[in-house]
């Protein structure tokens, strides 16, 4: 006997196949929407690195504390983007950064991005100013030797961004009392608590991944952000439509419900 | 500049300082304080009392060592409900790594254990590998995933308490202890929404917010929050535990925390008025 | 030749498809041969899981390895590390890992160490609390308010003289927080589903080496 | 010899513990000693329970005659090509085995538990101010994550109230972080304040 279970599961995820196949091709043929919501934190970031060289002092830069090859890759994958950027930006006024990193497998691509960024950005030598240190691949030890990047080197802008855990606590902290311009950005709903008071300016959530699909300019990225809000559409859509059924006593829920 | 400032400015070594003092000396001198168990606490009290005898209950330690410290004494008041229930047989079984050695921590502990008898009343299956797959893999057919029990290492259709027992479906309720919110995610996954069978747990305190949304949905059939609510199992089933002996440290600690609280803001206040003067 | 074939990432992200997607046919059809090789496919990759926990020691191992032939900064921690792995390793083989020896180290440096590890952030926590909680902005005013009422909520001794205050607490998180909180579960379901959708549609390269 | 040797460990665990605790003060050798202990063992005991899996779970049922768990030893053995300098490529077959079967049963829960589950339980009867609070956050938090408008006029308002409930989200669990990190203290301490004989 075959039977059939979970429909609306089954739908969902067709749909997604959909949507995410609709926007790569119209990625591919340049018809993607831009993203017009302002995140505040994307333009925050030239203020900390024309901060840092204002005061003639280094910006320190972690992409987080997972790897690309988990679960929690978009969020290292925004990290990246950023760094990128900022990298980009420090390289015109040849600002140091120091990033610190804790997988041995980012190691070689944080380095191959700095030194991307400067070429692009025209400054080829300023790839001497811009440090990509391996700290530890353990948490405390490795917010010990960000903490003790700051304090040496006397940064003067912080922005952490990726896959965050209990360390975050003790380096947004440390900056914060060192006075350091803080861009915080993470997903992870524990550390977003802390970094919302400790930072000048946050990237909440999917803030992360927006910023980073739009300073990379990737098309291939934006295209994941502009599905994801095709989906949030139709669950809100689902939502609003679920309340009214269900006011007009049609049985919907359990329906739903059961998947 | 001014005192109004300065406040605002304790340095951490002396934050930290009266932090460990406020820490230890409660413990030292203990204070009796009244407790009213929570409609959370009663809820799991409930659900653990209402089963029948012959009904399997599904033990996941998944608080890790890292949890343990807090965690520990509500895992050691559950064990001990559950094994003060007469014909109610308890499996344990755990998904995190460093768990496995806990479960003989909290039956040692659990004053009605010597009541029970392994094989008979009570089984450790031990450890499963593979996370979210190894909790699907479990509740699709337990003997795929576990050969041989935790304790004796002998074949699990050896012990009587075995027999009849298959898969997900043949458990009346999951309690599952954990020291991370994905865990407890993970079972909903897997275990309630297909199996729909309930859960109880105790959340890390610090995803006690992110419980409360899967218990509002139902997901969570019940969940005890935050030391009091196991100071308050403590004493629903008489014992005097950790959990109890902690609850005055909370106290001193959370007292202090709203002292430095507000010391911060009035300082804040106050400079900041000072300067706009200026 | 074959070679050519199997090193192709082609042939691997098919793989991820098939066996996603035949994951969600047993979702969906009941039907006693799909649901059998299904517990046969979660066995395997169950029995794999307890292969990863050995490759990810080996490979933590290889790293300090070489950071003590290279003789590298803190060289002599890596070679306490390997050490200490080394001894926990063959001890377990010949007592088995319920033996003294692992048991000993298990019970006497894995879980002092685990266990305390997290605990010191409560120092952080309260200096924290008390340099960034101001109300400086609406925002953080909420932050910081909700914070407070929580910390004195979970204070035994504040709820004997305002016993109001636990309802207070638990009507913020049971209501606005669970609003907040599940707006943030469902958009982050929605990352996931497109994060696996792209994997089966093999977009997302880097997820394998 | 087994009580010296409980004794010695209790000692250990009192100094890693302390060890630990002077990470506050300064990050030295000594918390050194306690990090690399921690993660040394971890793994250690992580190799022990994987040889367990795999003799309890595989070994066992091949002696028994089940010959098909051949075929996931081998695919494990494959992930230990990544360690030779020719035939790594091998080990993405395995990887690829786990992160299919992974992502194939969490996505299916995602959906399900995730999303049309949490969908369903916004919407809740009789309708009541606290299940409109529920209604409307969850719709503004929604729409605070989106991202393809620019968010001004009404669009603007709702998106601003999604970051009001974030953050009563965060305060909530900031405060709840108070708790269990003191909580996990207090743990230790009664630990050391037993072993000392100071509490029963």
């Amino acid at each position: 006997m075959v039977s059939f279970a979970h429909p609306l599961t089954i739908a969902i995820l067709a749909l997604a196949f959909i949507i995410s196949y609709y926007n790569i091709r119209r990625a591919k043929i340049g018809t993607l929407p831009t993203l017009r919501r302002k995140i505040p934190a994307v333009d925050a970031i030239e203020q900390a690195v024309g901060r840092a060289t204002e005061l003639g002092r280094p910006i320190i830069f972690t992409p987080g504390l997972s790897s690309l090859e988990t679960i929690d890759a978009p969020q290292t994958l925004a990290g990246l983007s950023i760094l990128s950027y900022v990298s980009k930006l420090a390289a015109k006024t040849k600002t140091p950064i120091f990033v610190g990193v804790s997988k041995a497998t980012i190691l070689p691509l944080a380095q191959e991005i700095v030194k991307m960024a400067c070429l692009e950005a025209g400054v080829p030598e300023a790839v001497e100013t811009q440090h990509v240190e391996y700290l530890s691949d353990q948490q405390f030890a490795y917010a010990a030797g960000y903490i003790g990047i700051m304090a040496r080197e006397k940064a003067a802008s912080n922005i952490f961004t990726g896959t965050l855990w209990a360390e975050s606590l003790i380096f947004a902290e440390a900056g914060h009392a060192a006075g350091c311009f803080q861009i915080g950005g993470t997903a992870v709903w524990t550390q977003m608590a802390f970094i919302v008071p400790t930072c000048d300016f946050v990237l909440l959530g999917e803030e992360l991944m927006a910023a980073g699909a739009i300073l990379s300019n990737d098309p291939e990225q934006i295209s994941t952000i502009v599905s994801h809000d095709f989906l949030r559409l139709i669950a809100i859509a689902l939502v609003l439509i679920a309340f009214a059924l269900t006011l007009l006593k049609v049985p919907v829920l359990s329906y739903i419900n059961g998947g | 500049m001014g005192w109004a400032k300065k406040m605002g400015e304790i340095s951490s070594k002396w934050i930290y300082i009266l932090l460990a003092i406020l820490l230890v000396i409660p413990l030292l001198v203990p204070i009796p304080l009244p407790l009213t168990p929570s409609h959370y606490t009663m809820e799991v009290y409930e659900t653990i009392e209402s089963l029948k005898p012959g009904d399997n209950v599904l033990f996941v330690i998944d608080t890790g060592t890292s949890g343990w410290p807090a965690l520990g004494p509500g895992v050691i008041a559950l064990v001990e409900h559950l094994f003060r229930k007469d014909g109610v047989k308890v499996f344990f079984v755990e998904f995190e790594s460093t768990s496995p050695p806990l479960v003989d921590r909290a039956v040692a502990a659990a004053p009605s254990a010597s009541k029970k008898k392994y094989g008979e009343d009570w089984i450790h299956l031990g450890f499963v590998a593979g996370e979210e797959t190894g909790k699907a893999s479990f509740a699709a057919d337990i003997r795929k995933v576990i050969s041989v029990d935790y304790k004796y290492g002998k074949p699990i259709d050896e012990y009587p308490i075995m027999k009849n027992v298959k898969n997900m479906n043949d458990f009346k309720l999951i309690v599952e202890p954990t020291n991370a919110i994905t865990w407890m995610e993970q079972a909903i996954r897997q275990w309630y929404t297909p199996y729909h069978v309930p859960i109880i747990s105790i959340p890390p305190f610090l995803d006690v917010p992110w419980a409360e949304n899967y218990y509002r949905a139902g997901q969570l059939k019940a969940y005890l929050a935050g030391t009091s609510g196991l100071a308050e199992y403590e004493k629903l089933l008489g014992m005097y535990g950790d959990a109890t002996r902690g609850l005055a440290v909370m106290t001193t600690t959370h007292t202090y925390a709203i002292i430095l609280f507000v010391i911060g803001n009035i300082s804040y206040f106050l400079s900041r008025r000072k300067k706009e003067v200026k | 030749m074959t070679s050519e074939i199997f090193k192709r990432k082609e042939l691997v992200f098919a793989l991820i498809a098939f066996l996603g997607l035949w994951l969600f046919l047993d979702y969906s059809v009941v039907e006693p041969g799909v649901q059998s090789v299904t517990a046969d496919i979660l066995k395997w990759a169950t029995l794999l899981g307890g292969f990863m926990l050995i490759y990810g020691g080996l490979e933590a191992l290889r790293y300090h390895s070489k950071v003590v032939y290279k003789k590298q900064r803190n060289w002599y921690w890596s070679a306490y590390f390997v050490a200490i792995v080394l001894v926990y390793v063959f001890s377990g083989l010949i007592q088995g890992s319920k033996g003294m020896i692992p048991q000993w180290l298990f019970n006497n440096m894995l879980d002092p160490a685990s266990a305390t590890m997290y605990s010191i952030l409560a120092f952080y926590i309260i200096s924290a609390l008390y340099r960034t909680l101001r109300l400086r902005s609406i925002e953080l005013a909420i932050l910081s308010l909700v914070t407070i009422i929580v910390v004195a909520a979970n204070d035994p001794i504040i709820t004997i003289y305002v016993p109001q205050l636990t309802a207070v607490r638990d009507w913020f998180i049971s209501v606005p927080n669970v609003g907040a909180n599940r707006g943030f579960v469902i958009g982050a379901a929605i990352g996931a589903i497109f994060l696996g959708v792209r994997v089966f549609l093999g977009r997302e390269r880097s997820l394998v080496r | 010899m087994t009580d010296v040797l409980t004794l010695f460990g209790t000692y250990i665990a009192i100094i890693i513990t302390l060890a630990v605790y002077s990470y506050i003060i300064k990050e030295t050798d000594l918390f050194r000693f306690a990090e690399y202990s921690f993660l040394a063992t971890s793994i250690g005991w992580a190799i022990l329970l994987g040889l367990d899996t795999i003799n309890n779970v595989g070994v066992s049922a091949i002696s028994k005659g089940r010959y098909d768990y051949i075929i996931p030893i081998i695919l494990g053995l494959l992930l230990f090509t990544r360690f030779s300098g020719k035939l790594w490529y091998l080990a993405r077959y395995p990887v690829a085995f786990i992160l299919g079967v992974g992502l194939g049963v969490f996505m299916r829960g995602q959906i399900h538990a995730m999303f049309l589950q949490q969908i369903a339980a916004t919407v809740i009867t009789p309708v009541t101010v606290d299940s409109l609070i529920i209604l409307v956050g969850v719709l503004s938090v929604l729409v605070f994550f989106y991202f393809t408008r620019e968010h001004k006029g009404a669009l603007g308002y709702v998106s601003t109230l999604g970051r009001y409930f974030l953050m009563v989200g965060f305060g909530a669990t900031f405060g709840n972080t108070v708790l269990y990190r003191i909580n996990l203290a207090v743990g230790r301490i009664i630990f050391i304040l037993r072993a000392l004989g100071l509490l029963p």
